[in-house]
C-alpha cells in the first residue's frame, strides 16, 4: 500500500512538473516561437542579462511577494482565530465576505480597485499593489488556517489555561506550534497569489515600476519570449533551492508534523 | 474547611436556561460526582467552577477565596478533559510540567515533581514518549498526572472514562479511586454513568433541568431518593401513585405502609420502590407474614438472564417490575397469579 | 544591489503605511521635467529601445513607458490618472470620444516640423478633429485583411473563410469590430453601419467549421502559426511584415475583392500632460522619416502617415508592397462608433463567439 | 521587574479583556484591509452594475435593471453559463480525487523531511507565473507538440495525440493550476487524524473502503470543502486558461466578462455577470455545505 501511494504521489508530481520542465527547456531552445525540433542555445540567458527592465521587475515582484506573505499570514491568522475559536453574531456574514475577493474575477477587482484607489486619493505603485495582493491573499490565509484550526481540538487550550496559562500564553505555546503547518501552507499560498498576481497589479503599477507578471501579461500582445521562460527558470529554481534549504535547516516539525 | 462553594449560580444561554440557583458545597478532600442526563447542565456547572464559563448570577469559591471573577488561568485548578487534551507536540514528562513551569518550578525541582506524579499513576519512565505512542489508557493516566502534580485546590473531571471501553474503564476507577485517596484532593466528577458515580463516589450529586435535586452519600441517595427523577436515573423504580388515608396510602386497592412521614388524608402522594427489594411469590404459596406490603398481581413477561430473572407484572391498572434472584432455576411462568410484598421502610415517598 | 532593494523594501512598506494613514506622500514616482511618459501597445514602435537612446541622446528628453492591452483600458487610463501620461497613441477611430472627454490637448501642426510629409487624406482625416480643432498627429495606418500561408491559393473573397477547403484551418481575430466588419462585406454593407445584423451574423456564424482559434494577440498568432495550426487567418497588414521579416513564416497578406479594414493610428497629447513641449519633440521624432525607416526595416511596422518615410523604403520592401499608397485612398477606415452600436456589435460578436463553442 | 504573581505562584488576575473586544482586535485589521482595497470597491461595481454605460467620461449617468436581463435578453449566455459550470464541476471533481489521494499517501506514506520536502514540491509550481504555465501547457499537448513527440518516439507512425483547443485541454489547465490548493487543505485537515482512529476501525474489521469513506472522508471534509471553495470559486470565473487552452471552444462566463471589460468597456454588464455568478456560487455552495453538514452529522 505504502508503495503503491509513493507511485501514485510520484505521478501526481510528474503531472505538476511537466510544463515546468518544457518552460525550463524552451528557456534554452534557440526559436523565438517555441518551435520545434529542439535547438540548445543560452542566448535567451543573455538577452536577459541584459535586460535591466526585466530583472527589475522580477526583484520588484519578490518583495512585494514577502511583503504580502507576511502581512496576509499575520492579519489572516488573528482573523482565522475569532471566526473560528469564537462565537458572536455576523460570524457567517464575515466568512462569506471573503467570498467575493476569490469569486470576482480578478479583472473587475483589479478594475474597481484602479477606479476606487484613483478616487481615494491612494493612487498607484508598489505601495497599491501591496494593499490590493495583501487583501487578496487575506482570505486564502484565512480560509487555510481556519481549516487547520476546523481541525484542531479546541480543549488543548482549555487543558492549557487550566493549568495556569493565560490566553496569550495558551495560543503561543500550544495553538501555534500546532497550527503552524496551517500557517506555513497559507504564507505559501499568499506567496503565489501575490507573485503570480498580474492582473490587479497591470492597474495597480505605475510606468516604470512594474512585476514580472505585469511585464509577462504585457508581453502577451507582442513578445512573449523565451527570456520570460529564462527569467521563470532562474525564479523557480532560486526559491526552490532557499524553500527546500530552509525546510532542511528548520527546526523539525514545521509543516510536516503535528506532533 | 469547604473545597469548593457555588453559591445561587444560575446561567443562561440566549433563552434556554442552563443553571438556575445551584448552591452547593464540596467538601474538602471528598469525591463528588455530578449525575444527571446530557442537557441536565452539569458539564456548565463543572467549567463554571473551572473558570471557563462566567456565571450569569452568583458566585464560586475556592478553598475559601472567592474565584467568580478570577480567570481560569489564575484559579489553581487541576482538569482532566474527556478527550485528554494530551498536547501532542510536548513529550510526556513536558506535558505534566506544563503547569509546574507555569507555577515558577523547574528544573530539577520540576523534573522530580513529574517523576513522582508519573510513578503515581504508574507509568514511571515514561516521560520522554510522545502521548502518540500511548495507549488510550495511558494517556488518560498521563493526563490525570498532569492535573494532580500541581496541586490544585480542586480536581476537575469530565467525563474523563467515557471514551474508554469497558474493561479499561473499570480498571480506571479502580486507580482513580486510590489516586484521589492517596492525593486527598477534592475532586469533582462529571459523568452519565450511574455505576461509576456510585463506586467511586464520597457524594452524589443529581442534577436535573439545571438544578440539583439531591446530592448525599451514593447509598442514602440510592436507597433514600428525594424525586421521581432521581430514583428513576439512580436505579430502577416502581411509582405507586395514590391517595393517603389513616396513614397509609391506597393504591389498587391495597394499602401500602410507608415508614416516611405523609401529608394528611385525602393528599396525593408517590412512593418508589426498588424492584430488587420486592420479594414475589405464587398466590396459591404459603404467605411470608413479617412484611408489611403485600399485592397480587399477575406476571406479564419474564426476562431471562441467568443469574437474575426481570418480571414485568400487572396489578390491576398498575405496571410493575421486580428483580430476582434465579435460587430454584425454575421462573414462574407468563399469566401465573402472584403476590408481590416488601417492607414499609422501603416505600419511599417521592416528589412528582 | 542590497541598497537597492533595501530601499525599495522601506518605499513598500512607506508607502503601505503612508497610505493607511491618508497621506499621500511616496504616491506615484517621482516626476523629472526632462521625463516623459507615453501610453501604448507594447512593442508597438515608441518603445523600440535604439530609438529611445537616438531621442534621448538629441533632446536629453528621458521616455518611460506603460501600455494598455484594450483600447477601452486606455481610456479608463487615461481618465483615471491625470497627470501622469504626456503621449498616448490613439486608434483614430476613439480620438473624437476622448476629445470629447476633454482628455487630449488641441494640436497645432506647425509645430510638428516633420508633419509636413504626412498624407493629407491622414493628416486632415476628420476623425482626428472634434468642432474643428485637431487632437491627434496621424502616425501609422494599416490594414485589416486575410494572411494566408505561402503555397496555397490567394483567396478572392473574405468567403475563403467559409470555405469548404480551409476546414479547420481558420483563425479568426477576435475582435467585435473587425469581425463584424468583414461580416459587413460579405453581406454587402456598410462596415462602419450594417444595418441588418442578422445578416452579418448568418455570414460569421457560416465560418464555424473552419474557425480552429481566435487570436487576440500578435505573439499567440505567429506561436499558433509557426506550429502549423492554420493556414488562414483574418490579420493585420504591420503583423504580416512582422511576422515575415523577423520570425520568417511563410505567409503572405492579401486585401480581397471587398477590400480592407483600415484602420489610423495617432499620436496624441493628453490634456492634463505636465511636459506638452517634450511631448512635441517626441512626436515630431516618431513621424520622422529616418525613424519609421529603421523601425519598419529593422523591426517591421504598419505602414507611415508620411509618404516621404514610406518613398525612403526600398522599392522592393515588403511594407511597401503591401501598403500600396492606393489603399489611402480606397480603404475604409474604422469609423467612431456611437455607444448603442459598439454595444450592438459586441453582444453580437459574443453571440457568435458563443456559437463556436457550442 | 519580577512579574506580578497570583496565587499559587499564578499570574496575577487582570482585569478581562471583554469578550467582543478582543474578537473584535483580531478581526478589525484583516477586515478594513479587505474593506479599504476589496470590498468597497467591489461595492462601487455593484452600483455600477445598475448603470446603463460605464459611468466614466462624459456619459449621463441613468439607472437600470438591464443588465440583470442579459440572461433573458442574450439566452446563448445560459449555454456558455452551463459550459462554465460544467468545466468548474468537472475541475473541482478531479482536484478533489487526485488532491485528497495525493494528501492521503503524503500523510500516511511518507514522514519527517521526505513529507515536508514532498510537500513543498507539491506547492512549488505554483510560485512559476500561470501563464508561463498555460503556454507550456499548449506545447505539451498541441498536434506534433511534446506528447506526441514522446508517444512517437515508441511507436512512430502513432496518430496524434493532441487535443489542445478542446475542453479537455481547458480542464487540464485548469486542474494544473489549481490542484496544489486541494492537496494541501486535504493535507492539513489529515494531518489531524490520530494513527490510532484508523488501527481500532481496522481491528474491528474495517476494510479499506469502510476506513476511507466512514473515517478519513469525513475527517478530512472540512479540507474538502475550504479546497473546493478555494477551486471552483475562482475557476468559474478563469479566462486565462480557456482563452490560450480552449480555442473556438474556450467562452466561459470568465471570457465573457473579461471580453466586458476590455473589448466592449461595458462595465455594468460585465459586473452584473460576475455577481449574478457570485449569487449562483453562493447558492451552490449554501446547498451543497448543507447537504454536507446533514450528512457529517449522521
Amino acid at each position: 500500500m505504502t508503495s503503491l501511494a509513493r507511485i501514485f504521489l510520484g505521478l501526481v508530481l510528474v503531472f505538476l512538473y511537466l510544463p515546468i520542465v518544457v518552460m525550463a527547456a524552451m528557456g534554452f531552445n534557440a526559436s523565438p516561437l517555441y518551435a520545434l525540433p529542439f535547438d540548445f542555445s543560452t542566448h535567451w540567458y543573455e538577452e536577459l542579462a541584459g535586460n535591466g527592465r526585466l530583472i527589475e521587475a522580477g526583484w520588484n515582484s519578490i518583495w512585494l511577494a514577502v511583503l504580502t506573505a507576511v502581512i496576509a499570514t499575520a492579519l489572516g491568522t488573528l482573523a482565522a482565530l475569532a471566526l473560528w475559536r469564537r462565537t458572536f453574531r455576523g460570524r457567517a456574514i464575515l466568512r462569506i465576505l471573503l467570498l467575493p475577493p476569490i469569486a470576482i474575477p480578478w479583472l473587475i477587482t483589479g478594475t474597481a480597485m484602479l477606479v476606487f484607489f484613483f478616487w481615494t486619493g491612494i493612487g498607484r505603485g508598489l505601495h497599491a499593489m501591496l494593499i490590493g495582493h495583501v487583501a487578496l491573499a487575506i482570505p486564502y490565509v484565512v480560509l487555510v488556517v481556519g481549516t487547520g484550526l476546523q481541525t484542531l481540538r479546541a480543549d488543548l487550550e482549555e487543558a492549557a489555561m487550566s493549568l495556569g496559562s493565560t490566553p496569550i500564553h495558551a495560543f503561543f505555546r500550544v495553538t501555534l506550534p500546532l497550527l503552524m503547518p496551517s500557517i506555513v501552507g497559507a504564507a505559501l499560498f499568499a506567496f503565489a497569489v501575490s507573485l503570480d498576481q498580474f492582473v490587479i497589479s497591470y492597474f495597480l503599477s505605475v510606468p516604470g515600476m512594474t512585476t514580472l507578471p505585469v511585464e509577462i501579461y504585457s508581453a502577451i500582445r507582442k513578445g512573449f519570449t523565451p527570456e520570460i521562460n529564462a527569467i521563470s527558470t532562474i525564479l523557480l529554481v532560486a526559491s526552490m533551492i532557499v524553500i527546500l534549504g530552509f525546510a532542511r535547516f528548520a527546526r523539525p516539525g514545521g509543516i510536516g508534523e503535528r506532533s | 474547611m469547604s473545597g469548593v462553594d457555588v453559591t445561587g449560580v444560575a446561567k443562561s444561554y440566549g433563552a434556554t436556561r442552563v443553571l438556575t440557583d445551584i448552591t452547593q458545597s464540596f467538601e474538602s478532600g471528598t469525591f463528588t460526582s455530578l449525575l444527571g442526563p446530557s442537557g441536565s447542565g452539569k458539564t456548565t456547572l463543572l467549567r463554571i467552577v473551572a473558570g471557563f464559563v462566567a456565571p450569569d448570577e452568583g458566585s464560586v469559591r475556592i478553598a475559601g477565596a472567592d474565584v467568580t471573577g478570577v480567570p481560569v488561568y489564575a484559579r489553581n485548578i487541576g482538569m482532566v478533559f474527556q478527550s485528554y487534551a494530551l498536547f501532542p507536540h510536548m513529550s510526556v514528562a513536558a506535558n505534566v510540567g506544563f503547569g509546574l513551569g507555569r507555577r515558577g518550578i523547574r528544573g530539577k525541582a520540576a523534573r522530580a515533581q513529574v517523576e513522582e506524579a508519573l510513578e503515581m499513576v504508574r507509568l514511571p519512565g515514561f516521560g520522554a514518549r510522545h502521548p502518540k505512542q500511548l495507549s488510550g489508557g495511558q494517556q488518560q493516566r498521563v493526563a490525570l498526572a498532569r492535573a494532580i502534580v500541581i496541586r490544585p485546590d480542586v480536581l476537575l473531571l469530565d467525563e474523563p472514562l467515557s471514551a474508554l471501553d469497558r474493561r479499561l474503564r473499570q480498571e480506571m476507577q479502580v486507580e482513580l479511586l486510590r489516586i484521589q485517596r492517596e492525593s486527598g484532593l477534592t475532586t469533582i466528577f462529571v459523568t452519565h454513568d450511574q455505576e461509576e458515580a456510585l463506586t467511586l463516589s464520597d457524594k452524589v450529586a443529581i442534577l436535573d433541568r439545571g438544578r440539583i435535586v439531591q446530592m448525599g452519600r451514593p447509598a442514602e441517595v440510592y436507597e433514600r431518593p428525594r424525586t421521581k427523577f432521581a430514583a428513576e436515573f439512580l436505579g430502577d423504580a416502581n411509582f405507586l401513585t395514590g391517595i393517603v388515608r389513616a396513614g397509609r396510602v391506597e393504591i389498587a386497592g391495597a394499602a401500602i405502609a410507608t415508614e416516611d412521614r405523609l401529608p394528611p388524608d385525602g393528599a396525593t402522594v408517590t412512593l418508589a420502590v426498588r424492584p430488587e427489594k420486592i420479594a414475589i411469590r405464587p398466590a396459591d404459596a404459603a404467605g411470608s407474614g413479617a412484611l408489611e406490603n403485600s399485592l397480587p398481581a399477575t406476571v406479564a413477561s419474564v426476562i431471562y438472564t441467568g443469574t437474575a430473572l426481570t418480571y414485568m407484572l400487572r396489578s390491576g391498572d398498575l405496571s410493575l417490575k421486580v428483580f430476582a434472584q434465579n435460587s430454584d432455576g425454575s421462573p414462574l411462568a407468563e399469566g401465573s397469579a402472584v403476590v408481590l410484598s416488601w417492607a414499609a421502610r422501603h416505600s419511599v415517598s417521592v416528589e412528582g | 544591489m542590497l541598497k537597492l532593494t533595501r530601499r525599495r523594501t522601506l518605499a513598500l512598506m512607506g508607502g503601505g503605511l503612508a497610505t493607511l494613514s491618508g497621506s499621500k506622500l511616496l504616491v506615484g514616482p517621482a516626476r523629472a521635467a526632462d521625463r516623459i511618459t507615453v501610453l501604448n501597445w507594447q512593442g508597438y514602435g515608441t518603445d523600440e529601445s535604439w530609438a529611445l537612446e537616438a531621442f534621448t541622446a538629441d533632446t536629453g528628453i528621458e521616455v518611460v513607458h506603460d501600455y494598455f492591452n484594450s483600447e477601452a483600458e486606455m481610456l479608463t487610463k487615461l481618465r483615471t490618472n491625470p497627470g501622469v501620461y504626456d503621449v498616448v497613441l490613439i486608434n483614430s477611430a476613439r480620438s473624437q470620444q476622448a476629445a470629447g472627454e476633454d482628455l487630449l490637448t488641441p494640436l497645432d501642426l506647425s509645430n510638428f516640423p516633420n508633419a509636413e510629409g504626412l498624407a493629407p487624406a491622414l493628416r486632415d482625416n476628420a476623425y482626428l478633429k472634434t468642432d474643428g480643432t485637431l487632437y491627434g498627429v496621424s502616425w501609422v495606418w494599416g490594414m485589416n485583411a486575410l494572411a494566408i500561408r505561402d503555397g496555397m491559393d490567394e483567396p478572392e473573397s473574405y468567403a475563403a473563410l467559409a470555405a469548404p477547403e480551409y476546414r479547420n484551418e481558420v483563425a479568426l481575430f477576435d475582435d467585435a469590430v473587425t469581425m463584424i466588419g468583414i461580416g459587413a462585406f460579405l453581406s454587402g454593407q456598410d462596415m462602419n453601419d450594417p444595418q441588418d445584423l442578422d445578416k452579418v451574423a448568418e455570414q460569421l456564424k457560416a465560418m464555424k467549421p473552419n474557425v480552429k482559434l481566435l487570436w487576440s494577440s500578435e505573439d499567440q498568432w505567429n506561436k499558433a502559426f509557426s506550429a502549423g495550426e492554420f493556414d488562414l487567418s483574418v490579420y493585420w497588414s504591420g503583423a504580416a511584415v512582422r511576422s515575415q521579416r523577423k520570425f520568417k513564416l511563410p505567409l503572405h497578406f492579401v486585401v480581397p475583392k471587398e477590400g480592407a479594414i483600415g484602420w489610423l493610428d495617432s499620436l496624441s497629447i493628453p490634456a492634463t500632460s505636465q511636459n506638452p513641449e517634450a511631448a512635441q519633440k517626441f512626436i515630431n521624432y516618431m513621424i520622422d522619416p529616418k525613424f519609421y525607416v529603421e523601425w519598419a526595416t529593422k523591426v517591421g511596422a504598419p505602414a507611415s502617415a508620411n509618404e516621404k518615410a514610406m518613398e525612403e523604403l526600398p522599392a522592393d520592401d515588403l511594407n511597401r508592397e503591401i501598403h500600396k499608397p492606393e489603399y489611402i485612398e480606397t480603404m475604409t477606415l474604422m469609423a467612431p462608433l456611437p455607444d448603442d452600436r459598439r454595444t450592438a456589435f459586441n453582444n453580437l460578436w459574443q453571440e457568435v463567439k458563443a456559437f463556436y463553442a457550442a | 521587574m519580577p512579574p506580578e504573581v497570583g496565587a499559587a505562584g499564578l499570574p496575577a488576575t487582570r482585569r478581562r479583556m471583554p469578550p467582543w473586544l478582543a474578537t473584535a482586535a483580531l478581526l478589525l485589521p484583516s477586515y478594513a484591509w479587505l474593506t479599504l482595497a476589496v470590498l468597497l470597491p467591489l461595492t462601487a461595481m455593484f452600483v455600477f452594475s445598475f448603470l446603463h454605460a460605464t459611468p466614466l467620461g462624459n456619459k449621463p449617468v441613468v439607472w437600470t435593471l438591464e443588465q440583470y436581463r442579459a440572461f433573458h435578453d442574450q439566452p446563448y449566455l445560459l449555454g456558455v453559463a452551463w459550459t462554465s459550470l460544467a468545466i468548474g464541476l468537472w475541475t473541482t471533481g478531479i482536484c478533489a480525487v487526485v488532491g485528497f489521494a495525493a494528501a492521503l499517501a503524503l500523510v500516511r506514506a511518507t514522514a519527517g523531511r521526505t513529507r515536508e520536502t514532498l510537500l513543498i514540491l507539491v506547492l512549488l509550481p505554483f510560485w512559476t507565473n500561470g501563464l508561463v504555465r498555460v503556454f507550456s501547457w499548449t506545447m505539451v499537448i498541441r498536434e506534433g507538440g511534446f506528447l506526441d513527440v514522446f508517444v512517437r518516439w515508441f511507436w512512430p507512425s502513432a496518430p496524434s495525440l493532441g487535443f489542445l483547443y478542446t475542453t479537455p485541454a481547458i480542464v487540464l489547465g485548469l486542474v494544473h493550476g489549481y490542484l496544489p490548493y486541494m492537496v494541501l487543505t486535504c493535507y492539513i485537515a489529515l494531518l489531524s487524524i490520530d494513527d490510532a482512529v484508523i488501527e481500532a476501525a481496522q481491528s474491528l474489521g474495517a476494510r479499506w473502503w469502510t476506513v476511507l469513506f466512514k473515517i478519513l472522508v469525513p475527517l478530512a471534509a472540512p479540507g474538502l470543502v475550504t479546497g473546493a471553495i478555494l477551486i471552483f470559486v475562482p475557476v468559474i470565473g478563469a479566462f486565462m486558461e480557456p482563452r490560450i487552452l480552449g480555442g473556438r471552444v474556450g467562452v466561459t462566463m470568465g471570457t465573457v466578462i473579461e471580453d466586458q471589460f476590455t473589448q466592449a468597456f461595458n462595465w455594468p454588464l460585465g459586473s452584473a455577470l460576475a455577481f449574478t455568478m457570485l449569487a449562483v456560487v453562493l447558492a451552490v455552495f449554501a446547498t451543497f455545505s448543507g447537504v454536507l453538514r446533514r450528512s457529517a452529522a449522521t
